[in-house]
């Protein structure tokens, strides 16, 4: 269910409910991460630490926060 | 002389790769890495999961070292090279170790998806290592598609099982004219000797270690013996004989 | 805390032992004793010859090494201990490797006449280490007859054929109190290695370092994969399994 | 019950597939025919040779049998294709080995290719049973082609070096819901026994057969040892264990 | 011309030997004694146990075959002679195995005790076959004493690990005058194929026959599996290549 | 070198000339084999037994005269 | 404990008492065994079927009752 | 053939003639060999080099001079 005047994203692959205005590097913060740890995808799209403050989440957005992690 | 393993224009004096999945505590990477030698070390990307705080893999690798994301979770050339834009993006640098698996249960990978996303990859300026089920038409083909090495599996991934593909192995290692590194399935030390002294450039090892009681310990009997089988490889080793050949003189001996 | 090879009295920290025998050039040894890290090397005993002038091999082996002088020539106990007793009485030490062999295609050793021998040597203080056919019962015979280790063949002496045995020798490592030590045979290091692996105490290598192409870099490779395999056995290897385990997370992929 | 293998609708009930490739004459097929049991035997199209006068081939194979022309000569797709096309013209009937080969060292054949071809001839109504290298994505992907059953190399053509790819092979026959046909390579009835304990549907045999001095015998021996290895999979083994297990009562003895 | 087993006077065309242990029940012995094709069947000797109805062995053993008491419990040479007159004296003939074990957790045998006991049994008209652990130097002593064939074991009794002692065994066969006799550790039709194959002139089989789910069908598979590898080595085998051989012609081949 | 009413086809890939009129029949005949024991493709195209003695051979025409013979 | 006019023998290792005058032969009856599908060892000497019934047994005698069984 | 005051020795396995007089030292040096890079074994029983001096060979005395080789 959808707040007045807030609007639904898709980060990693949940549909989340953020308010009007936030933007990546708040989503990111929203979520205690530190910038310097964790990629972030915009519609399919790499943006750089740089780019995440201008860029205003619009309706149906799809984020992707990630990390690297142990792998073989 | 030097011996060194030259790939996408870095030289390589370790061929023992290191991955750094499943260790019981990322605090065990450091040091498991100074013991094994490994330059080249493998991450792999996910999702953040903000359930419990995860640490950001790349800090436990020393900086000196050639970071080599891998693409799993990938199920098709599509994914991987998805992945493998993001983590070049992320300033892991451009090498790639591409994965694509769509088999679940021995977690085998799809060759035919793994020469399209290299030949991909290569195009855009990665330095690809592509994981595959060990073939020589593939193995070729992955050679025209710009594969800087190719990574044949010894057996399934984590299965500790060995070198059971030596025979196909053996095959790549005398009609590839690139580095041929045996990735997944090694499980004890001898049997990177045994792919080393049969002339693989290199090998990839992660679970054999990181499962280990003791890792770090583990690590450098990789390391050892890594270097051994590239040594005897080196060295020319006698022929095999179906008889015996004394050591002693067969001469000369005290009798009545 | 250091991982020490105790025998007669002595504790070895280098478990790979170093044969002189068929070296191209005696010159070799010491370079090959050094790259190895051998610290107990064999020598035989020989009527000199006078139509060519020959090198008393003693000196091209470094004074801190243990000498192992063998019995080769010996067809039987008698002539065993014969001499062993020589070589003591020549100043080589207590140590003496019984080696009593009548076949003359795959020199194997006479496993009765071996036992005798053990025993009188044993008896007169000697630190007895026979060469041996794997062979369960006569190492238990060995053990009581006061032997300071045993050497079961990995394959014909000299063949480099590897460690066929395995079977029995494993049981051998499983069964008998003393440090099994495989002896003859090892063409490789991973075959060392493996051996190391499976709980042998040491190896003892000759032709396989002294008839390849460039023996000191074989001793090196020998003496690494030595380490390799001891120290693999020492840290607790992981499972074998059936089926693959993913080496990266099954979670958290990136997907649509 | 009879033990029956369901294939492109017949019922067959010799697992050994047999070649007529490389016999010293062809007066011995008929003769290995019978002596091995074999039911399914393949033949090879060829231009005819003016040079010396050949014999039709077909005409030394028992009527009974099932033909089974390969395409060997093929070097992709499109050319495996015009060879079947023009076998069944010939009135050979519907099944067809997919053998494509660009490799001269190891003919190791070219899965890509041979998908390919698998698909556009069981989509003809051809009975299709494609030789590869054992590769398990490319074996579901031949499944899903329409082939009749998959038939991995147990190692190269003509070799005689056996069931090298076990491992490979093990998973195919675990994961495919097809027979596993081990084709090429074996050179012992022990081999292919091997193979049918495994599970694998059948073996094709030629080589070993062809070019043993008694190839009647040899015909005779691999289709007893395929019985066996068929027999024995069926039986249940007993497991394999690390210890002994008396087979005589460990009660009861004779004793003072 | 048929090809026999010669043994103590006796002409045997079945090269397997069946032993008659751990049968769920009695009653599938002699299905499994014409399912196998068995001549030579092996027993042991114990005391009465009055607890239980015990049954006569024998009664279940068809008359034509050649039954071969063991001395299965004896921990020494004399027990052996013992029990080895005891069987004699009861009308079992003058075929003995001799089994001489002191070990009881790998049931290997006593070598040393077991000439003893040959020498003995021999010297009183015995047809005597000893069960021993593979070693040159005692075969010899065996032959010397006067055994009739020598039965090296392939691995432990009953473990199913198969032939893990094939470099000692393909020894014996190439320098013993005598049949040699794989028993006890075959757990499959194609390991028993494969002794035969390499010229062993009969194997002996329980465990894997009698612990089977089907004995009887497992008693057939070990029957055409020996009949398989016995032909094998008679019809002289093509050489194992390390390169591919084409089977099929390698001109004429349809081109544009 | 051509004969005046000869012309050039190509038998399993090789050039040769043949007289006017002659068929994949006679082709078959001139070389001695019996028609049970070969295949033949006619321009990439399969041709029955029947239809041999139908088709005359035009300039350039491409025969495949073929034969099972041993094979793995 | 021994009875009056009883004596003590070992029956394959075990010490039982039997009434004097007891043979081989009634040793194997009195335990219901055929005698066709047994062997006898009477104080380490091999005892055919003919002579059981000749052999009384003395304080001290060493009887072993022996059967074929299956074994490999 | 033997020499009026000589006498034959076995040495090393072969019949040698040496001066009467020689002893175990003489035998050696006579050799070239360096006395600290042989062993000797007299008459079946090993003699120190402090004692070759005072050994003096008598007719059919058995002297093995042997040495150290390489070996495995």
């Amino acid at each position: 269910m959808l707040g007045v005047n807030g609007l639904k994203v898709v980060v990693n692959g949940k549909e989340e409910n953020v308010a009007a205005g936030t933007t990546v590097a708040g989503l990111v913060a929203a979520r205690g991460l530190r910038p310097d740890t964790v990629i972030i995808e915009y519609n399919y799209g790499i943006v750089k630490k740089a780019e995440w403050d201008g860029i205003v989440l619009k309706e149906n957005d799809r984020v992707e926060i990630l990390r690297f992690v142990g792998g073989g | 002389m030097k011996d060194l393993l030259k790939i996408g224009g870095k030289e390589i004096t370790s061929r023992l790769f290191l991955g750094t999945g499943k260790f019981s505590s990322n605090r065990l990477i450091p040091d498991c890495v100074k013991a094994s030698g490994a330059q080249v070390v493998t991450v792999a990307l996910r999702r953040v999961d903000l359930e419990f705080e995860e640490e950001n893999i790349a800090s436990y690798v020393p900086g000196e070292c050639i970071l080599m994301p891998n693409t799993s979770g990938a199920r098709n050339a599509r994914e991987a090279v998805r992945i493998a834009r993001l983590a070049r993006a992320a300033g892991c640098g451009d090498w790639v170790k591409i994965e694509v698996i769509a088999d679940n249960r021995y977690l085998l990978p799809d060759n035919y998806e793994t020469v399209k996303a290299t030949e991909i990859l290569a195009g855009e300026g990665f330095v690809v290592l592509p994981y595959m089920s060990p073939d020589l038409m593939v193995a070729k083909k992955l050679a025209e598609a710009g594969a800087a090495a190719v990574m044949p599996l010894g057996s399934p991934i984590g299965s500790n099982r060995g070198l059971k593909t030596r025979e196909l192995i053996r095959i790549l290692i005398e009609e590839i004219p690139l580095p041929i590194i045996v990735d997944a399935g090694l499980g004890r030390p001898s049997e990177a000797a045994e792919a080393m002294e049969m002339g693989a450039a290199a090998v990839l090892v992660n679970t054999a270690i990181a499962t280990a009681d003791n890792p770090v310990a583990m690590a450098r009997a990789f390391g050892l013996a890594v270097e051994a089988g590239r040594l005897a490889y080196l060295s020319g080793p006698g022929e095999v004989r179906e008889y015996a050949r004394a050591s002693s003189p067969l001469t000369g001996f005290l009798r009545e």
